[in-house]
């Protein structure tokens, strides 16, 4: 177990040391160990991208009562590279009016940022590819670059459905990016660091012998939890905020124009993007590659961290499949009258739970913190729509 | 010098990478604030501008300033660039296609002068200014603790003056995008 | 008023319940394999007409006698029929063409109501894509005539009400044939009668 | 649809039809009484039954036929049917409209199928059934078809139940809905709106109450209507009238007479009623179905008009429009609940 | 390419060889994306078909996408009339090669029940090509399936070289049908005769 | 029925509006109201009768046709009088009709039929548009004047409404002719063989 725990990294050393009495002078060493490193995330994630594909689809039908992709290889497995061989070699229009240069760069510029935030996530014990301090931060830094790439594609495809696809997108990401951050920094704030490693470590240990110790246990932890969630599910484009794509009134949003490969790289990225930011949810909230139980640590770290993503991920999927796409106007008002007041009371109850000291009498006043707002805002904000039960007159 | 450039990259690629990795920012950051200022069509400009604005943030970064550098980006990429493209697709596309403003009579001649005047007031504090007779410091990175702390003790007073002042500015915003939307 | 968040957490459960329902449940995956599994039509089910002849010989057992009603009374108009006459030029009792292009017809069943001789009654058969609108999917008469057992087979109830119908259809006309045969032999043989003893009626 | 927009808000808006006209009048002129029967399947081709009925009414009511008993409850057994099944599929299809991805409208196809299982049974075809015929209906029920029929009816509600936990409640379809796009009953009267729309707003009217065709004084139904004649109105309304079809259906099943199915007077070939003309309509699921034919005595009508509650009820969209979000217009669109066959014909 | 024969062999072996086109074509064919559209009532048959019960989903074919630019197949669903007809020669121009058609039902294929109207499209194939027909009024939705199962088995077929290649391998035909536009009495031209070729009328009739 | 009739007489005395029998069983007859007074009896059915509820507008084609009568004369040829029967063929001349179907839904009453008729069926044809009484007529309205060309005078927006602009026929006209692109028939009708005589290759 501990040699299956160390197996990734332990592989990687071999291999360079085997190149190291080659004769390859050091620093090629480093950058090849770099690229190995690179090369094996972005492998993983690859993989992930194309098994979720799929099981996207199966898990979609056996919520629908159906079986989903069947035929393409056993269960199925193999649409992805069908997939992908269709897309690959299907012909790549580009519209008469559109902005050449522009289109073709936006789904380069969409893949970059999706690739690099891989790099902070800690993916095991020790297994940080890029250790930074401020890990969190270059996570959201990097993330800001896909709002430019769908602008991009959506402008540069002089198509009024692409341009006010883009719009919408833009406008739903830059107001859910806040709240995502702020209930993102409560982890930071109670981990006392930016870095991702170091709130994972934070978060090791188990309270009464069983309990994890994650931070989506506690009250301040489990609302931040939930905001960001929400938030991630914005940023990433997904159902129910899918409106940039909403089928039924803007064709496919700001991807209207894009067929073939640009497409499927688009496509990609958007997945990748939302493991990443899946990663990122798991390595705040969840503990990152820390296990559950205590006889569980027997486990290699790696493989938690990836089997919570891809719980994560299926809970997008379950969300995917049970509501209905939201208005653009109860979107931003969700996200300005709702989630950021919610995200400063989580923050609040999160200070409020360090300061009380973390015990049982913290718990219970955070959670009285975050509780109240809630009840609070929720009521007023189902009011302000005039939400309300009906009663129907019934003749005979 | 490119064979020497070379075996520098095979013996010592941190070098070497270092070294460029100032560099090449620092062009796209000309070049693209540049053709920022040039091109004609808007929304390349704007495109321009923001890749001007990751470069900086590179830049940035290369310098050892990674927190600053993580800012920039967040808030000018992610926040001013977006921004400032909603607000050119929100003022109708189609009046785009011929920006006749009121400075285009004056014609590239004007731009340019009014562009040399600032970067000749600009180069003429930076030489005349104290701080550019010290020596520069080495390359040395700010912990995110250290400039939180900084924060929170040294400058709090100025933080709360700035966060109010945010606040009210804030809160005019929302007064003024109230009353226009009742008129 | 409910408390905020209910009703969606309502709705996650029912799809919880069907995620999980459709691996233990019959009722939650109601996909059938279509070409391993194909449906078992209910007997009413209806695709394209055919025609139904009798016994082993498709001509000489065809029921159709090109009355040309179906022809008349198809809504969309995609039955084709032409006579077939003998050599001096007579039409004869069947038809010489008898073309029904499937791709304009609507299943309706009208043709098969219509008809007097019980001849035109609807396939099941619905496997009939083609790549080639003109040549499969007009059928002519040898691909439309099918036994009266394959009718047996798709439509049992139906079929053999048809058959009994024919039958008493058969018995009547045969009764009926008699009855006028033993009137003719009745009247010839008054006639003989008559013929044998005229005397005594011009007596 | 032509859509002026002001920024997301809706300012002028103009349906455009004719994309699926596909000449059902002219047709039916040129064509035999009888034959008119398929065509009117494929009106609206989510609920063939109940156009079926309305075109063979209004033929009775022009000849003067009488219809078997045992052919009327058929006839209510299977509209109502019908009526289950569009506003179930209307569910469905709202949410679709709303960008839900598709799980309540499988759902709701997934119940569908059942119903449309028993029509094949019965009728040999799964949507086109081309079932009732002048003076009845075209053939008996098939030896245990009640039986099915009554399984279904009694498993029902309990699906209704699970479509109404995952929808009716849900805060972001709530939201969605509610308040958008009101409607008086002066207004809805006016504009012709007929049947669900026309009772979200308020209107006591159906047809099956006023007019007492078939046998529908026989049975024991409430009719629901609503206050404020919002898009919500409309989709809880159809709720509740699934739910009084059931009632209907559990009656009629259980009180179904035996007996003939079609009047043996009444001629399906050659069929010619007398000179003259007649409007007959029925409380279709989407509103007032009629048709107004006109004889000439001849064995065509000359005169073959169809009531299409669909384009009727679009008469007031861009009303309910103007003002809304873009995204409102297809939830508008999906509570009115058109079919492009019978906007068209 | 590998020789037939000896890929029978080899597979008699156990040996399974997949040529590129084999597994091109196997990739094609496996996921057609059919563009979210439907006309008719044929289209209400096609949602039964991706529905819970028949699930187009099993043949990776549920993907509807709104776009024609990343469709594949465009299941012509229901009468096509000709106020339609030119936006359906658009969308069909706007889809990317390698394309694929199939007509559903009998209004789709011929005009069907109502080809005796005056703004009803007898057949689309008079302006795209048709790969599938499926007949029926609707055809059941296993119909459908079936002729899924069809239009695979034939790209399963298409050769990439060689005289009976594929249709979009072949760069001389020009990938822009022509689109119609509303005349004052009828479509202009009322079909695209490098299209629509229907078989010579039968010579038995004398 | 003729309550209505004495209720619109006694509102407008000057109104020409009369009732048209309808032979057929259900006996639905009509009101034959002129165009000028359709207008006014309108709003006076709505607001004076309660009937708010316009439910279905369709035209119908009359065109001109031949009537054969027979008409009994009497004439005095040399002092006696005698009853001559005489055939004579007169020519109707064709009009176009929109008819109203209305209702009360507060009354629960209906329907009450309404017929305007045009004087003859030229291309410029106009009518008083009821749309300003019942909103409900708008759509009617333009489908009738798309189908069957009747211009329809306040009509707020008369565009056609299913065709095309281009379109320049009116194709719910019993003399419309449709553009001759007859489906191409893999087996033609008698009737098309004799239109077209012998089968030919279609290019």
């Amino acid at each position: 177990m501990e040699l299956l725990e160390r197996a990734p990294v332990e592989l990687k050393n071999a291999f360079l040391r085997v190149l190291g009495s080659l004769g390859v002078p050091e620093g090629m060493l480093a950058i090849l160990s770099a690229v190995l490193i690179i090369g094996t995330v972005i492998g993983v994630f690859l993989g992930l991208f194309a098994l979720m594909s799929v099981m996207e689809r199966k898990i979609l039908a056996r919520v629908q009562n159906r079986y989903g992709p069947n035929r393409a290889g056993p269960f199925g497995l193999f649409q992805p590279v069908a997939d992908g061989i269709k897309m690959l070699t299907k012909e790549d229009l580009v519209p008469r009016a559109a902005d050449k240069v522009v289109h073709f760069l936006a789904p380069v510029v969409m893949m970059v940022p999706a690739l690099l935030v891989l790099a902070i996530l800690p993916y095991g014990r020790d297994m940080v590819p890029v250790e930074l301090e401020s890990g969190i931060l270059f996570f959201f830094a990097v993330g800001a670059g896909t709002e430019v790439a769908i602008f991009m594609a959506g402008w540069a495809s002089n198509n009024k459905y692409s341009v006010l696809g883009a719009m919408r997108a833009i406008a739903q990401m830059i107001s859910y990016e806040i709240p995502l951050v702020i209930s993102a920094v409560t982890a930071a704030m109670i981990a006392g660091s930016l870095s991702p490693s170091v709130i994972v470590a934070a978060q090791g240990g188990f309270a009464a012998g069983f309990l994890p110790h994650w931070f989506v246990t506690t009250p301040w932890g489990f609302t931040a939890a939930l905001l960001f969630y929400i938030g991630a599910l914005a940023e990433s484009n997904r159902s129910p905020f899918d409106l940039p794509e909403g089928e039924s009134e803007l064709v496919a949003g700001h991807l209207t124009e894009y067929s073939g490969f640009k497409y499927a790289t688009f496509f990609m990225a958007e997945y990748i993007g939302m493991f990443a930011i899946c990663g990122m949810f798991v390595t705040l909230f969840l503990g990152g590659w820390q296990a559950p139980l205590p006889f569980l640590t027997v486990v290699p770290s790696w493989i938690w961290f990836f089997g919570k993503v891809c719980f994560v991920a299926f809970t997008m999927v379950w969300v995917r499949a049970t509501l209905p796409r939201l208005r653009v106007d109860h979107l931003l008002a969700f996200a300005w009258k709702f989630l950021l007041p919610m995200s400063f009371a989580a923050f609040l109850s999160a200070a409020c739970w360090h300061y009380a000291g973390r015990g049982p009498a913290a718990w219970f006043l955070s959670l009285v913190v975050v509780g109240i707002p809630y009840l609070v805002l929720g009521l007023s904000f189902t009011s302000r729509f005039s939400v309300s039960r009906r009663t129907y007159l019934f003749s005979e | 010098m490119i064979c020497e450039s070379l075996k520098t990259c095979f013996d010592d690629p941190g070098k070497f990478l270092g070294e460029w990795f100032v560099l090449l920012p620092a062009l796209v950051l000309l070049l693209a604030a540049a053709a920022a200022v040039v091109l004609r069509n808007l929304i390349h400009a704007t495109l321009c501008l923001t890749l001007s604005f990751i470069a900086l943030g590179i830049l940035f970064i290369a310098l050892g300033a990674e927190f600053v550098g993580f800012v920039q980006l967040l808030v000018y990429v992610g926040a001013v660039a977006m921004l400032i493209v909603f607000a050119i697709l929100l003022t109708r596309p189609e009046r785009l296609a011929k920006s006749d403003t009121a400075l285009s009579g004056l014609g590239p001649a004007g731009g340019a002068l009014a562009g040399f005047v600032t970067l000749g007031v600009l180069l003429g504090f930076l030489f005349t200014s104290p701080i550019a007779k010290k020596s520069l410091p080495g390359p040395a990175s700010a912990p995110v603790a250290e400039i939180g702390h900084a924060l929170m003790g040294d400058y709090k007073a100025a933080l709360i003056v700035v966060g109010v002042l945010l606040t009210a500015a804030l809160v005019g915003a929302a007064v003024l995008a109230m009353e226009d939307k009742n008129s | 008023m409910n408390f905020p968040g209910i009703g969606l957490l309502k709705g996650f459960v029912v799809t919880a319940r069907n995620f999980l329902g459709s691996y233990v449940e019959k009722d939650r995956l109601t996909t059938r394999q279509y070409p391993e599994e194909r449906p078992k039509l209910p007997e009413n089910s209806r695709s394209f007409p055919f025609l139904v002849f009798d016994g082993e010989d498709p001509e000489a057992g065809m029921r159709c006698v090109a009355c040309k009603i179906c022809e008349k009374e198809c809504p969309p108009q995609c039955i084709y029929i032409i006579q077939d006459r003998d050599a001096a030029g007579k039409p004869l009792k069947r038809p010489r063409i008898f073309d029904i292009d499937i791709s304009v017809c609507m299943s309706c069943q009208i043709c098969v109501e219509v008809c007097p001789f019980e001849s035109i009654r609807m396939d099941t058969d619905y496997e009939l894509s083609s790549f080639d609108r003109f040549g499969s999917l007009v059928l002519d008469k040898s691909k439309l005539l099918k036994s009266n057992a394959y009718y047996h087979g798709i439509h049992p109830t139906e079929a053999s009400e048809t058959d009994a119908r024919i039958e008493a259809d058969r018995k009547k006309k045969e009764a009926a044939a008699a009855a006028k045969a033993e009137a003719a032999r009745k009247a010839t043989a008054e006639k003989a009668a008559k013929a044998a003893h005229p005397p005594e009626e011009t007596k | 649809m032509n859509v002026t927009l002001d920024g997301e808000t809706v300012v002028k808006l103009q349906p455009v039809f004719g994309y699926l006209h596909r000449n059902h009048e002219k047709i039916a002129e040129g064509n035999s009484w009888l034959a008119a029967v398929p065509y009117t399947d494929r009106l609206d081709y989510i609920c063939p039954l109940t156009n079926n009925w309305a075109y063979t009414l209004a033929v009775e009511t022009l000849a003067g036929l009488e219809v078997p008993e045992r052919a009327e409850y058929i006839r209510i057994i299977t509209a109502e049917l019908t009526r289950l099944q569009n506003h179930v599929a209307f569910m469905g299809f709202i949410l679709a409209d709303m960008g839900a991805w598709g799980s309540a409208l499988m759902y709701a196809f997934r119940e569908r199928e059942k119903i449309l299982d028993l029509f094949e049974a019965l009728t040999g075809a799964r949507m086109m059934c081309n079932y009732m015929r002048f003076g009845g209906c075209r053939c008996d029920l098939p030896s245990g078809w009640l039986e099915s029929a009554g399984q279904l009816v009694e498993g029902f509600p309990a699906f209704l139940d699970e479509m109404e936990a995952l929808l009716t409640g849900n805060e972001i379809l709530l939201a969605r809905l509610q308040g958008v796009a009101p409607l008086t009953p002066e207004r809805a009267i006016n504009g012709g709106l007929s049947g669900p729309i026309l009772r979200a707003a308020g209107v006591d009217y159906d047809i099956r109450k006023v007019d007492n065709y078939g046998l529908y004084s026989r049975f024991k139904f409430r009719v629901p209507r609503g206050r404020v004649g919002d898009c919500y109105d409309r989709f809880m309304i159809r709720v509740l009238e699934a739910r009084e079809s059931v009632e209907i259906l559990k009656q009629a099943l259980v009180g179904i007479p035996d007996g003939p199915v079609v009047n043996p007077k009444a001629k399906q070939r050659g069929f010619r009623p007398p000179a003259g003309e007649a409007y007959g309509r029925i409380e279709g699921p989407k509103g007032e179905l009629g048709f107004y034919l006109i004889s000439d005595g001849s064995d065509r009508p000359y005169r073959f008009r169809v009531r299409p509650p669909s384009l009727i009820n679009l008469t007031l969209l861009e009303e309910l429009c103007l003002g809304t979000k873009i995204a409102d217009v297809m939830v508008i669109l999906g509570s009115i609940d058109i079919v492009l066959g019978e906007v068209d014909r | 390419m590998v020789d037939e024969a000896l890929k029978a062999d080899l597979q008699k072996r156990g040996i399974f060889v997949a040529s590129f086109e084999d597994l091109y074509n196997w990739g094609r064919k496996s996921s057609l994306w059919p563009l979210q559209f439907g006309l008719a009532c044929c289209a209400i048959e096609m949602i039964a078909t991706a529905a819970a019960r028949f699930d187009l989903a099993r043949f990776g074919a549920e993907v509807f996408r709104p776009s024609p630019r990343q469709a594949d197949l465009m299941i012509i669903a229901g009468t096509v009339t000709k106020k339609m007809a030119p936006l359906v020669v658009r969308l069909y121009n706007q889809m990317p090669e390698p394309k694929y058609v199939i007509a559903m039902g009998a209004c789709a294929i011929s005009g069907g029940p109502f080809k005796e109207g005056y703004n009803v499209l007898k057949g689309i194939d008079r302006y795209i090509p048709v790969d599938v027909a499926i007949p029926g009024c609707p055809p059941r939705p296993e119909a459908l399936l079936e002729g899924l199962v069809k239009l695979q088995e034939k790209i399963q077929a298409q050769r990439l070289f060689g005289p009976n290649r594929a249709r979009h391998t072949d760069t001389c035909e020009a990938g822009d049908y022509p689109v119609p536009t509303y005349g004052a009495h009828d479509l202009e031209p009322p079909l695209n005769p490098q299209v629509f070729q229907p078989a010579p009328a039968r010579k038995d009739l004398e | 029925m003729t309550e209505i009739l004495e209720a619109i007489q006694s509102a407008f005395p000057s109104a020409d509006v009369g009732i048209l029998t309808n032979p057929s069983p259900c006996a639905q007859h009509s009101l034959l109201v002129a165009g000028k007074d359709a207008l006014d009896v309108a709003k006076f059915l709505r607001d004076g009768l309660g009937y708010d509820f316009c439910s279905n507008v369709s035209g119908v084609d009359w065109p001109p046709k031949k009537v054969r009568e027979v008409v009994v004369r009497k004439e005095t040829v040399d002092g006696v009088e005698s009853e001559v029967k005489e055939t004579i063929e007169r020519e109707v001349p064709g009009y176009l009709e929109v008819v109203y179907h209305l209702f009360s839904i507060a009354k629960r009453l209906g329907p009450v039929i309404l017929r305007l008729r045009t004087g003859n069926r030229s291309d410029e044809v106009s009518l008083p548009s009821l749309t300003p009484v019942w909103k409900s007529a708008d759509f009617q309205e333009r489908e009738i004047y798309d189908l069957y060309g009747i211009h329809f005078e306040g009509h707020p927006d008369l565009r056609r409404l299913l065709m095309w602009e281009e379109f320049t026929d009116y194709p719910m006209r019993k003399d419309y002719v449709a553009p001759d692109d007859y489906e191409y028939e893999p087996t033609p009708h008698d009737e098309i063989l004799a239109k077209v005589g012998p089968p030919k290759e279609v290019a």
